[in-house]
């Protein structure tokens, strides 16, 4: 039998919400079992080997010195290594401690700071290269299994970088901006999630991170029309995405 | 009704390397009856399928007197690079030909200079391999061809073929040289071989292909030495996903690349190809 | 008019005609969602939302569905198969705005022209157009301007047209004469068409935005240099908009915006896949990419333009504007771009 | 005997990122034991301060991926406690429904793919699928269920979007509701099996009582509101938390150690839930527990299996019931920004998870103070392995090894909220 790709899922500094959404594939998980062979999953698994590995998937922000040096060591081993799920990415979430002088930060949390040496949390792109991006808080099922797939027929994937509205029309909603007067994020939001949020009411709060080419200025005048403060309008930004350089402008120093 | 988006099955007969990232396919129908019937134009295009992976339009690079269908492919994304895997006897989809060929009939009886830039030789083969056997049909013949270096160039072995062809006239020039590279041929910019070359403006036609900004130069270095606007013919590139004027995608003003072109008097697209 | 026959039912008895057609088609109308009405499948009388002002998609997701699959294919073999994914299902479109018949017209040119689209013929021809005059113009439409609206002339099996207390219906094709037999309606009476016709003046006046078409792509085509598209697309804003954000509604909403993507996905085993064909937008950025990095419309400014050039008749959909003036997209524009005011700059008004 | 040390570097099978060391001396006494949490913390405490109260559920939600339910509900009550906000009796049920789903998904990963390979001798749930693929796919299943209810009212089963201050912004169709009743219903077969099946496997035999700390209410099985109670007596309302349980910093790790003020470390979790509160769990669930033979109170921490396959017969009772009384009314949402302190307290499946908020004039957030499951557990763990490591210190350091992280998965630690 021709040997099965290997592939390796790791955690860095995360909630480890893009692993489960890859449990989540019950349908398929047997399936996916028959093209590929996991050899590294420590939440999965109790016998892991020491790669090299086909596909890595990374779930986490590179947070401490120690991670600095686990990434490189995966990086080498990698044949394809994607950066799975906003943390990964671009810091997600935990990103907006970046903004905090970490000492505060540290001070917030620990009595006893000397023990804790966290360092700002940045994607794994900051340190090493990276193949393929899978975005989103977490990223969609079917995109995973759209990187698994091409990944193993060595092609580029289909991921979406046209923004969530793009989506959004397409599920025939009312745009929420000016249906509702509400402050959504999808203009300048990539695509990729199925537009779940302003499907449901809720404006997209941009847990994809930046399209491609979005224009943030005029969307955060559109907020300002609507009465929002230039604080929050930061926050808006310096959110999922504050460390890129498309929502830097608009998140602030 | 017969559907145009429905691909059919063709099968590679034959491979050629042509440099180090491009290949000829000779392509047939899976269906003998429908290759039989299968003609074209020089300048036309076909969307070839690789089924999962996607379609791509590309140039037919050879003529109906062959018998089975060529196209030279540069192998640079999705459907390209797979392809560029293939091996004889493996299947792929294909439908077409599509869009405008070069104006062979408009042509008859004035001279032809062909200029080509890269990639851009592989829709103009057909032409040329048209008046090698045509050849009291037209007047003089002159190709400039230019590529970025000679390890950059298609169809080299077929150049000492061209050479043979009476009353004509092959330029070669390369942006430059990598290290260790033979070339006895011109080094400069295709536009670096006007000064030299024969073909003059009266009852003659140009045809173009390359890429968009070589096009764009060579159109108005033509037009300060005489061409007029409807003596040039342009083919252009667009991302086409459906090759039949629906998609959107190569509209051009007015124009559909695919069914409008791709092959254009310059006339009809200068306006938009600067760029729009 | 008069001529031909007309019947007319009266509103509280409406769930009647509906019944009737119900038994031969599956109907889809329009139903109240949000603030918004959308295009839905009605299978009870109190689902339609017949007063409706206009639905975020328009009717031509039925046509040209956002997301269609093509084909299928099937790769265990060499010789691969391929099997066409058909659609035949009878339909019935109740309620649809003079606008939204006349972009179907526009789309009938488009696609059953030169390499005429299977997909798009099948749905249409399975499809009875039961078309609606509108009560009010929506505060964005300009269909009067544009010679679309607000009461429609052709390209409709029935026509239906609010008349008080009753709906006035009209046929227009045999098909229509086919779908009322079997119903016991009223015969209009000349007081019918009277209140017809004078609701129609009144509609007229009741516009808020008008375009003057006269030579407009003419005047569109030789502004492509006009500073208003820098204004559109990076700074500035026109009439009190933002610039553009690139988000691609106005094209999605737009009843004649037909273009589209297409992809091949594959399932888990790699073996099996479909062709899909996604609704795309001009006003992207991934829109113009061609091999080896390069675009043709790297700017929004490009963008932007293209698209009103498209909509105003200089782009690849023909001489003829193909905006049907809905008010769609100005609607539904984030940054408040009405492609009313852009014609005004462009003529210099 | 020579001196013996248990290594695990990264211990699997759990959420997050942990290790555990151990030193027994040759005349077998404990020199060293350390479970070592070094999962890096990303300070949510930190930099939820100047943040919007209405962002703090999404924010919250974050912290874990296995339990955003918990992390989304218990922020969203703290927050409007804060702000007085009362709301109704539908978005109670729809939350409850939404959690237990979640403690469904949840608890069945835990049981199924984290420990049952443990119990039944592989390495992973994937090496099982050869030899075991029906137990594997029963437990999919349910998981899928779990997922897809939490999926249908949230949105999406990770980091779900539509609960928010006050209520939903969209609620489920009545359609889509009774089609999820069906499978419940069907579901309850696999559920009994579950409690069938972790009866079955070998348990290590093992006790150490502890305090067993959970929510309480006398009205129903309380998983998003009720009174702090413990065995040892402890009976307190979500405001009064801090006056009663602290938090201690080792050096060792970056997870805090939760205690008892005047007493010591204490177990959250299934098993302290069964132990306080089974007179709350449905008729069917009660006669699970009495087939299973399990005896209660219990403070054998292996048994935390046994009580997860229980509360999953009582979760999907309950579901069942919620889904029946569910008006699905369309409500509105309002409320206003004011400055206060709110509290919280819910079960998450790991067990009590305490969020608490100041906010300001204008609702932004002053202070914020989480305490996740895991942190509660955290120093109960380690005594429990001391117990653990003592009685079996004749065992070889692979078997006692093993028994050591068979262990700490039955309190199935989720490292990452811990760590928060
Ligand atoms: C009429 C016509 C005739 C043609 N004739 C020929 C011919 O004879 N021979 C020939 O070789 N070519 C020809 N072409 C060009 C050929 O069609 C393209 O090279 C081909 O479509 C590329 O398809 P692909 O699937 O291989 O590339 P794709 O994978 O589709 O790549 C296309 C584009 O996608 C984008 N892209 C690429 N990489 C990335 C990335 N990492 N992330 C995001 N986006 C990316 C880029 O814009 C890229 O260039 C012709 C084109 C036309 C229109
Ligand atoms: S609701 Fe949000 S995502 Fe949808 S169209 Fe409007 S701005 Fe875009
Ligand atoms: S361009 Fe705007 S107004 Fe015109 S048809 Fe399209 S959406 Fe309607
Ligand atoms: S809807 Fe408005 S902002 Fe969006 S692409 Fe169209 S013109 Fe630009």
């Amino acid at each position: 039998m021709k040997k099965k790709p290997t592939i390796g899922i790791f955690k860095f500094t995360g909630c480890a919400g893009c692993q489960l959404e890859l449990l989540h594939l019950e349908d398929v998980f047997i399936n996916l079992l028959d093209i590929v062979d996991i050899t590294y999953w420590v939440m999965v698994k109790r016998e892991n080997t020491e790669g090299p590995w086909d596909i890595s998937l990374v779930e986490g922000g590179i947070s401490t010195p120690e991670e600095i040096e686990e990434i490189k060591e995966i990086r080498k081993k990698s044949k394809i290594l994607v950066a799975f799920g906003d943390c990964a990415v671009n810091g997600c979430i935990p990103s907006i401690r970046n903004w905090i002088p970490q000492m505060e930060a540290e001070q917030c949390v620990y009595s006893d700071t000397s023990s804790i040496h966290s360092t700002k949390i940045l994607g794994i792109g900051e340190y090493v290269k990276v193949d393929m991006v899978l975005k989103g808080c977490p990223p969609h099922r079917e995109n995973i299994i759209e990187v698994i797939k091409s990944s193993l027929l060595n092609i580029r994937p289909r991921l979406r970088q046209h923004p969530v509205c793009m989506e959004c029309k397409l599920k025939d909603n009312a745009c929420l901006i000016i249906s509702k007067n509400l402050p959504c994020m999808g203009p300048v939001t990539s695509a990729g999630c199925g537009a779940i949020c302003p499907s449901l009411n809720r404006i997209c709060e941009g847990c994809y991170g930046p399209m491609s080419n979005p224009n943030t200025s005029a969307l955060a005048d559109v907020f300002r029309k609507m009465g929002y403060s230039e604080e929050d309008i930061k926050r808006k930004f310096r959110k999922y995405a504050g460390m890129t350089p498309e929502f830097r402008k608009e998140a602030g120093d | 009704m017969s559907n145009d988006l429905k691909p059919h099955m063709a099968i590679v007969k034959d491979i050629t390397i042509e440099n180090s990232n491009t290949k000829t396919y000779v392509l047939e129908f899976a269906d003998k009856q429908q290759h039989k019937n299968f003609t074209w134009d020089p300048g036309q295009f076909m969307m070839l399928s690789l089924f999962g992976v996607g379609e791509a339009a590309l140039s037919i690079s050879n003529i109906p007197e062959d018998g089975l269908i060529s196209t030279t492919i540069r192998a640079v994304g999705n459907v390209t690079k797979k392809i560029k895997e293939l091996k004889k006897g493996d299947t792929l989809g294909m439908r077409g030909p599509y869009g405008t060929g070069w104006p062979i009939k408009e042509a008859k009886g004035k001279n032809i200079l062909l200029i080509a830039g890269g990639m851009g030789l592989a829709p103009l083969r057909g032409v040329i391999n048209h008046i090698a056997i045509k050849r009291n049909n037209f007047g003089h013949l002159e190709i400039i061809y230019g590529a970025r270096t000679p390890n950059d160039m298609i169809f080299t072995n077929q150049f000492r073929d061209w050479y043979q062809i009476e009353k004509s006239r092959l330029d070669l020039t390369v942006d430059g040289i990598p290290p260790g590279t033979p070339w006895e041929g011109k080094i400069g910019l295709v536009t670096s071989c006007f000064p030299a070359m024969k073909t003059r403006p009266q009852n003659s036609v140009a045809l173009v292909c390359g890429p968009e900004v070589m096009m764009r130069f060579v159109a108005k270095c033509l037009e300060t030495i005489g061409f007029k606007e409807n003596q040039i013919f342009l083919s252009l590139e667009r991302r086409m996903k459906c090759g039949i004027g629906k998609c959107g995608h190569c509209q051009l003003g007015p124009k559909y690349v695919c069914k409008d072109g791709p092959v254009f008097p310059y006339r009809d697209i200068k306006p938009y190809i600067n760029p729009l | 008019m008069g001529n031909e026959k007309a019947f007319t039912i009266e509103k509280n008895d409406f769930g009647r005609l509906l019944e009737h057609l119900l038994k031969k088609y599956r109907v889809f109308g329009p139903t109240q969602r949000g603030l918004d009405a959308t295009f839905n499948e009605i299978k009870t009388n109190d689902q339609l939302f017949l007063d409706y002002v206009s639905t975020v998609l328009p009717p031509k997701k039925f046509f040209h569905p956002p997301r269609l699959e093509l084909f299928s294919f099937d790769l265990h073999q060499k010789h691969v198969k391929i099997e066409e994914i058909k659609q035949d299902e009878k339909t019935l479109l109740l309620g649809i705005h003079p606008c939204d018949v006349h972009a179907l017209l526009r789309l009938d040119d488009f696609f059953l022209g030169e390499f005429q689209d299977p997909y798009y013929q099948n749905r249409r021809k399975n499809t009875v157009l039961v078309a609606l005059n509108c009560i009010e113009p929506s505060d964005y439409a300009f269909c009067n301007s544009m010679g679309t609206g607000p009461f429609l002339e052709e390209g409709y099996d029935l026509l239906l047209t609010d008349i008080g207390t009753k709906y006035l219906i009209e046929i227009g094709s045999d098909t229509g004469q086919n779908i009322l037999k079997g119903i016991q309606l009223e015969n209009a009476t000349t007081a019918d068409f009277t209140e017809k016709n004078h609701r129609f003046k009144l509609l007229e006046k009741r516009f808020k935005r008008f375009i003057n078409t006269s030579w407009l792509s003419k005047i569109a085509q030789e502004n492509i240099d006009h500073e208003v598209w820098e204004r559109l697309g990076e700074q500035g804003g026109v009439s009190g908009s933002l610039p553009c954000l690139s988000c691609g509604q106005c094209s999605l909403v737009c009843p004649t915006c037909y273009c589209y993507d297409v992809y091949d996905t594959l399932d888990l085993s790699l073996k099996k896949g479909k062709r899909i064909r996604e609704l795309d937008s001009c006003q992207l950025l991934e829109y113009g990419e061609v091999a080896q990095g390069g675009n043709f419309r790297p700017n929004r400014k490009d963008r932007i333009r293209h698209w009103m050039l498209c909509k105003l008749g200089v782009a690849a959909g023909g001489q003829q504007s193909s905006c049907v003036g809905c008010g769609r997209c100005i609607r539904t524009c984030p940054v408040g771009i009405d492609i009313t005011e852009v014609a005004k700059v462009l003529r210099g008004e | 005997m020579t001196k013996k040390t248990l290594t695990v570097n990264y211990i699997a099978r759990v959420e997050g990122r942990g290790a555990l060391d151990v030193t027994i001396s040759p005349s077998k006494e404990i020199e060293d034991l350390k479970l070592r949490i070094y999962e890096p913390p990303r300070f949510f405490e930190a930099f939820m301060i100047g943040r919007r109260c209405d962002e703090i559920m999404e924010l919250a939600s974050r912290i874990c991926g296995i339990c955003p339910v918990a992390h989304q509900i218990t922020a969203l009550r703290a927050i409007e406690n804060a702000l007085d906000v009362n709301p109704s009796d539908q978005t109670k049920d729809l939350r409850k429904l939404m959690a237990i789903s979640a403690h469904i998904q949840s608890n069945v990963l835990s049981m199924y793919f984290l420990s049952l390979p443990d119990l039944m001798g592989y390495e992973s749930s994937i090496a099982m699928t050869k030899n075991h693929s029906e137990i594997v796919k029963r437990g999919l299943r349910l998981k899928k269920l779990g997922n897809d209810i939490t999926d249908l009212i949230g949105g999406r089963a990770v980091h779900p979007v539509t609960a928010v201050i006050g209520g939903f912004t969209a609620i489920p169709t009545k359609e889509k509701l009774s089609m999820i009743r069906e499978r419940l219903v069907d579901a309850k077969k696999d559920a009994h099996e579950t409690v069938d099946l972790f009866t079955k496997v070998e348990k290590p035999l093992f006790e150490r009582k502890c305090e067993h700390i959970a929510i309480s209410d006398s009205r129903h099985y309380a998983i998003n509101e009720g009174r702090l109670r413990s065995t040892e007596g402890l009976n307190i309302h979500e405001t009064e938390y801090r006056d009663y349980i602290s938090e201690k910093q080792v050096p060792y790790s970056t997870a805090l150690h939760s205690y008892v003020k005047t007493r010591d470390a204490f177990m959250v979790g299934p098993l302290p839930r069964l132990n306080l509160n089974i007179p709350q769990m449905s008729l069917d669930a009660k006669d699970a527990a009495k087939r299973s033979g399990i005896k209660i109170p219990n403070y054998n921490p292996f048994n935390s299996h046994l009580a997860r396959a229980i509360e999953l017969v009582h979760d999907i009772d309950e579901s069942i019931e919620i889904i029946d009384r569910l008006p699905l009314k369309q409500e509105k949402r309002e409320y206003q920004s004011k400055a206060g302190f709110g509290a919280a307290i819910t079960e998450a499946p790991r067990g009590s998870l305490y969020h608490s908020y100041i906010l300001d004039n204008n609702g932004i957030v002053k202070k914020a103070d989480l305490v996740p499951p895991t942190s509660h557990n955290a120093r109960n763990i380690e005594k429990d392995i001391y117990k653990l490591v003592e009685e079996n210190s004749d065992l070889s350091v692979e078997e006692l090894t093993l028994k050591c992280e068979m262990l700490i998965r039955a309190y199935d630690p989720c490292i990452s909220c811990s760590t928060h």
